[in-house]
């Protein structure tokens, strides 16, 4: 069973049960919620992800949280994996002791772990035996208290106000910069205000003369807490912190979102409305992928002009969604059963329209940056991440597609209209920076085709279901497939109006940490064609 | 000492001279910090994409105000903070406050900013700026519209004039 | 050695921005219309407007609050009965303009308005009283701080520790409305009280840093 | 065209007929007579160029923003005509931070220093026929040795903002300039040769009726790249504002300071674009429509224009290609340059007026 090679879900759910039937407590396959179930005995979850990886190919772990029950005094894990072309889930869940928690940590096994792991030890408590650098990742280091447990008092006050008189450094005194430093190497510190880095999150670089030795990024500056805010607020009042998860793409979060709640309580979304919402989530990857062209050409060179020609173009895109949902930039558009006001007469004209210009520009595009000797000389084979290093590390979207693996939610697990659309996914073999700009810009043309060939084929109807938000028990997860890859979000229901737990998992947050594998041994200064190929969001990683 | 001569004349025109001068060099000081804002923008979340990207583009040109945007703190005199202070990050900002050289504003710009926004009741968001730095403008909207920044640039002689800093 | 095409094409496409016409809108001259679902600051007709409170439940971020109208001055504002005489006030330093409380709105008073340019020195400029909401008339700062006394949105407005003081100074101020409510004390001592309790909220106030105080 | 001259002669006379009444007047002594006529020359030199200099930095904002097709710089004064002289004068008015450890009298005294350097070579330029200041025989070396004097300057300036980042920056553009100067120098050869002389003003006496680009593109390309290069300007502007240096070395100099050095930047644009104009474009050899010194003044803007141009087209390139282009490409093709002359000039001679 190669990596890309379709299998179906029956398959897989078989060889797993046969493989492990000794620690399997409960499984289940859940047709209409395209979900694999296990529940497995903790302490064989190293050999179970193991299997998972080297037998099975499945490609990563997409998401490790934890749900603090503290009634029955138990943190219950959810561990979620992905294979490509396989549509289904597979969920891992097991119980664990609620006081001093301790799992075996996977990340020797798939790195791509890592960060997953450090952030549940954050955000729970959940010691990880054998995690190779077991620290904070969102708050800061000296942080007392771990904030998504039940009974984590907020008032507990951080002694920000002594930092920002005495200029009080954390890392210094606590030496987590206490890294081995030969006499040639120099330890540099990227703050989180600095051009290159597109948001603030900090990047300390170990440089021995002009190659970088290593690279720890270090985030958790705009960290909000969306998911403690989540669990106090209805479930309509949470739309309008999801779409300012991304801000770049906040129609992804908002339907994300949506989808997630509509799965939960089985809410069934007329054909009219899932034509609006596929059209609103193809306009918003072309938004970003121009944002993100401008933003790392501007990067490339100052005041080079392929900085504004992009931003130009998006001008357009932002008046059509200014049109269709009322703001520029965070549109809480969708609502449950639909969307929240039809399209509004002569938009999808509007649409057509500007899509011919922007496509009308895209050849200027390429003359200034494939056939512009001073681009290529600056990302041709910068930063490369191999194909088998893509997948241990869990790289996303066009990051991972740019080193040669096929994969796309949209084409595994086809949600909302795009099963009958044709469209192909773009990639390219030696996953470096060059390669990254070629995947994005042919992205943005498979968009044009998809909303073209929506437009033609939008049915006349209502454009809500009548629908309530109600108090139902369970759990549902959902993903769809952001402009920056894989976007994954976990809800657990409980009997009150508001979610119990609500797990987001950013695609960028994985990019991020794909970094350092991709600066080692590379020049100091390509680091911002390397970093600036990365197309990061901060809001959603720091959710 | 000559001091029985008539000290008021001197006087009279010693501040004369001294109110003309002070007179047209305020004038003429105003104008010039009215006209070149040199900003420095911390671009934290959602306004970033608003505020230095989308004015800075070419449908609304903030240069036209004579906006350029330096790299280093040390030449900047309008800070612009865009995106909410988390605690983490509420040092890095003091700092890059103490290094801008003295005549500067602090523009909050954004409901994060200015109290928090959707993040209020978080436990590690700030609620607003004005905690950790003296605010000057406060501009609202989740985010502003281009136009608003290029209002307040447009106002900013007037606003500066009241705000003796 | 340098491809010359790989330097001549680009150098073309540059060239050809030098005689297009500027992108620009001149902003004071030409302005660009919002469009017309564009979500500005929200507007509230008083008379249609029943007190009934759907939006301030809605809001998702508690930005909205019913308040007496300028017309009943010593209203009881604190027991519950009363609310059908209140209307919504609003604190634009924490709005998101994201008009769910428009779509809860059972007798649609609360509209989208497309103004959306709000530039002030203070902080308590963002507070809208009912009237203002209704685009009457703007209260001067010390009159519309007078008029919030009493109400969660002012101390919510500063955040903060200055939100724990006003918070207690708030509770205290509610507290004896309430008894005048329940005719308790007599107006005289309630008035004695409150203008006590009003200067102490000056005072923090003024530490936090608004001017016209 | 000899309308220009005439009333250059008039106002000229008009000087001097004023410093002899004033010297008539306070009998001031003979020898001191001479001094106040070239200062008086310097001065006049010196308002002129400073109007040029705030219109050059004018033409290019004004240039990036059309060539990023937006509109730059209208609100201050009539067209943003006054938006530099509001810059200049908010630069005067803002606080000086020097750096707790730096070393406080290089820190003040660089930008000024730098300022001096970009300004000297002025003197040497012909602006027309008869409007030069100072006429020495090898003018085009001594501009060539000042500008060498700029690396040592922007290490000083480097060392002495006590912050590791300009402290590399430093390092890098004073590689990158010492790096470039042997370009520079060596594509000048093949005009020297073709004129005989190192004289500016004989070397445009020289390009009468033919121009030096039309005999040595190779020569002009190899001095256009390596002079941006020498300026570091956006192409190559490899310590300045890179990804990890925030502003190269400028990042400590706060007001007034900044606004010397970004001045002392723009000088040294307008002295070799003067330079390219001279040596390869003719300086004020022209039809006759124009008076000479205009025509000058016309090549020197549109050389400007090009520096722009090329700014905006480029991305900006890595240390070590910048300098493997420097010395793999750029040296190899100024020798070949010296190599064409050589076999050239027996056909050029004749049009060549010495």
């Amino acid at each position: 069973m190669s990596l890309e090679e379709p299998i179906s879900p029956n398959d897989v759910f078989n060889a797993i049960k046969n493989k492990f039937s000794n620690i399997i407590k409960e499984s289940e396959i859940v047709d209409d919620k395209h979900l694999i179930q296990f529940k497995i005995d903790g302490k064989h979850i190293v050999s179970f992800a193991a299997f998972l990886k080297d037998e099975m190919h499945f490609i990563y772990p997409l998401h490790i949280t934890a749900v603090d029950y503290p009634e029955d005094n138990e943190l219950e894990m959810v561990y979620h994996f992905v294979k490509v072309n396989m549509p289904y889930l597979v969920r891992v869940k097991f119980r664990v002791p609620r006081d001093n928690p301790s799992v075996d940590s996977i990340a020797k096994v798939w790195p791509a772990a890592n960060w997953f792991e450090r952030e549940t030890y954050d955000m729970f408590g959940v010691k990880f035996r054998g995690h190779p650098d077991l620290r904070r990742i969102l708050l800061p280091q000296d942080w007392v208290g771990h904030p998504l447990r039940k009974d984590y008092k907020m008032d507990e006050d951080y002694h920000w106000e002594k930092q920002v008189k005495e200029y009080y450094n954390p890392y210094e005194e606590k030496g987590w910069l206490g890294v081995p430093v030969s006499d040639t190497e120099m330890i540099i510190q990227i703050g989180p205000q600095h051009p290159t880095l597109h948001g603030t999150w900090k990047l300390v670089i170990k440089v021995d003369g002009d190659t970088i030795v290593d690279a720890w990024p270090d985030i958790g500056f705009i960290h909000r807490g969306i998911e403690k805010l989540a669990e106090q607020k209805r479930y309509e009042q949470i739309l309008p912190m999801t779409d300012r998860l991304c801000y770049a793409t906040s129609m992804e979060g908002n339907v994300l979102y949506i989808q997630l709640i509509e799965k939960l309580m089985g809410i069934e979304v007329p054909l009219r409305a899932q034509y609006i919402r596929t059209i609103a989530l193809e306009l918003q990857r072309i938004t970003s992928h121009l944002l993100w062209l401008g933003a790392y050409m501007g990067d490339l060179g100052t005041y080079h002009a392929m900085f504004l020609y992009p931003l130009r173009e998006r001008e357009y895109l932002l008046d059509l969604f200014e049109m269709l949902t009322g703001a520029r930039l965070t549109y809480t558009y969708p609502r449950l059963g639909g969307v929240k006001a039809d399209i509004p007469d002569g938009w999808l004209e509007k649409v057509k329209k500007t899509l011919d210009h922007i496509e009308k520009h895209l050849p200027e595009y390429h003359d200034m940056t494939i056939s512009n000797e001073a681009f290529v000389m600056r990302t041709k084979g910068v930063g490369v991440l191999p194909k088998e290093v893509a997948a241990k590390v869990g790289a996303r979207g066009p990051v991972l597609r740019a080193s040669g693996i096929k994969h796309d939610t949209r084409k595994t697990e086809p949600y909302l209209i795009y099963g009958d659309l044709d469209f192909e996914i773009p990639t390219c073999k030696d996953g470096d920076c060059f390669c990254r700009y070629l995947v994005r810009v042919e992205e943005i043309m498979q968009s044009i085709n998809i909303v073209r060939q929506a437009i033609e084929k939008i049915p006349s109807g209502e454009y809500r279901a009548k629908a309530r938000a109600k108090a139902v028990e369970g759990e549902a997860s959902a993903r769809i497939e952001a402009s920056r890859g894989e976007y994954l979000m976990y809800v657990v229901g409980r009997k009150k109006i508001q979610p119990y737990r609500l797990a987001i998992e950013s695609p960028a947050y994985m990019n991020i940490s794909t970094v350092p594998y991709m600066l080692r041994g590379a020049r100091y200064a390509d680091l911002a064609a390397i970093v600036g190929s990365i197309d990061v969001c901060m809001a959603e990683v720091d959710r | 000492m000559v001091k029985e001569e008539s000290p008021k004349v001197d006087n009279v025109i010693l501040t004369t001279v001294r109110g003309v001068i002070r007179k047209l060099t305020g004038w003429l000081f105003d104008w010039a910090r009215g006209h070149s804002p040199w900003y420095l923008h911390l671009g934290i979340m959602c306004c970033a994409l608003e505020i230095p990207m989308a004015v800075g583009a070419p449908r609304f040109d903030m240069e036209r105000w004579g906006i350029f945007p330096p790299a280093s703190p040390r030449q900047a005199d309008l800070m612009v903070v865009n995106g909410p202070v988390n605690k983490k990050y509420a040092r890095n900002i003091k700092i890059l406050y103490d290094q801008m050289p003295e005549p500067k504003y602090v523009v909050a710009l954004g409901e994060c900013a200015i109290s928090g926004g959707p993040w209020k009741g978080s436990y590690a968001v700030i609620e607003g700026v004005d905690k950790i730095i003296p605010v000057d403008f406060y501009i609202s909207g989740c985010p502003p519209r281009p136009e608003v920044f290029l209002d307040f640039l447009n106002k900013l002689k007037k606003l500066t004039k009241q705000r003796k800093v | 050695m340098v491809s010359l095409s790989k330097v001549i094409r680009p150098l073309k496409v540059t060239f050809s921005y030098l005689f297009k016409r500027p992108f620009t809108v001149m902003y004071p001259k030409e302005t660009l219309q919002p469009a017309e679902r564009y979500r500005g600051i929200i507007q509230n007709d008083i008379n249609r407007c029943i007190g009934c409170g759907a939006c301030v439940l809605a809001c998702p971020n508690q930005t909205l609050e019913l308040m007496a109208r300028e017309i009943d001055v010593d209203l009881d504002f604190t027991n519950p009965k009363s609310r059908m005489r209140m209307r919504p006030a609003l604190d634009l330093g924490r709005c998101l303009y994201c008009g769910l409380c428009v779509e809860a709105c059972p007798t649609r008073s609360l509209t989208l308005s497309k103004e959306y340019s709000v530039i002030s020195m203070n902080r308590v400029d963002m507070l809208y009283t009912p009237e203002e909401l209704a685009r009457e008339k703007r209260l001067p700062v010390k009159e519309r701080i007078r008029r919030f006394m009493g109400y969660y949105l002012l101390p919510k407005a500063f955040g903060g520790k200055y939100e724990k003081e006003l918070m207690k100074l708030t509770e205290e101020y509610r507290a004896v409305v309430s008894k005048y409510g329940k005719k308790e004390i007599t107006k005289e001592e309630r008035d004695r009280l409150l203008s006590e309790l009003e200067e102490k909220m000056f005072e923090v106030i003024r530490e936090f840093g608004v001017e016209g105080i | 065209m000899s309308w220009f001259d005439d009333m250059v002669t008039q106002v000229w006379s008009f000087i001097v007929m004023i410093v002899d009444w004033v010297f008539s007047l306070l009998m001031l002594p003979d020898w001191l007579y001479e001094p106040t006529i070239i200062l008086i020359k310097i001065i006049i030199l010196l308002l002129l160029f400073s109007l040029d200099l705030i219109g050059i930095i004018y033409l290019e904002r004004k240039l990036l923003g059309r060539f990023h097709n937006r509109r730059s710089i209208t609100e201050t004064g009539k067209y943003g005509l006054l938006q530099n002289i509001a810059d200049a004068i908010k630069l005067m008015i803002k606080e000086d931070i020097i750096p707790k450890k730096a070393d406080r009298f290089l820190h003040n005294v660089i930008p000024i220093l730098l300022g001096f350097i970009a300004i000297l070579p002025l003197a040497f330029i012909p602006y027309g026929p008869r409007l030069y200041l100072v006429n020495y025989d090898t003018s085009l070396l001594f501009i060539l040795a000042i500008a060498s004097l700029a690396p040592g300057l922007v290490l000083l300036a480097g060392w002495a903002s006590n912050n590791k980042f300009s402290l590399i920056g430093a390092f890098r553009s004073g590689s990158q300039m010492v790096a470039y100067e042997v370009p520079l120098a060596l594509s000048v050869i093949g005009v020297v040769m073709l004129s005989g002389s190192l004289n500016l003003y004989s070397i445009v006496e020289a390009q009468k009726n033919i121009w030096f680009i039309l005999v040595q593109p190779l020569g002009f390309i190899t001095f256009f790249i390596s002079s941006i290069i020498e300026l570091e300007r956006a192409p190559f502007d490899v310590p300045e504002a890179e990804s990890e240096l925030v502003a190269g070395w400028k990042t400590e100099y706060g007001s007034l300071k900044f606004g010397l050095i970004m001045g002392a930047e723009y000088m040294h644009l307008f002295v070799t674009c003067a330079l390219l104009t001279i040596l390869y474009l003719g300086g004020w050899n022209g039809p006759d429509f124009l008076p000479p010194s205009f025509w000058f003044l016309l090549k020197l803007h549109l050389l400007i224009v090009a520096f722009v141009w090329v700014r905006i087209t480029f991305h900006r390139f890595r240390i070590d290609q910048l300098l493997r282009f420097g010395w793999l490409r750029l040296v190899p093709l100024a020798i070949l340059n010296i190599i064409l002359t050589v076999l050239v000039t027996p056909y050029v001679l004749p049009y060549i007026s010495l």
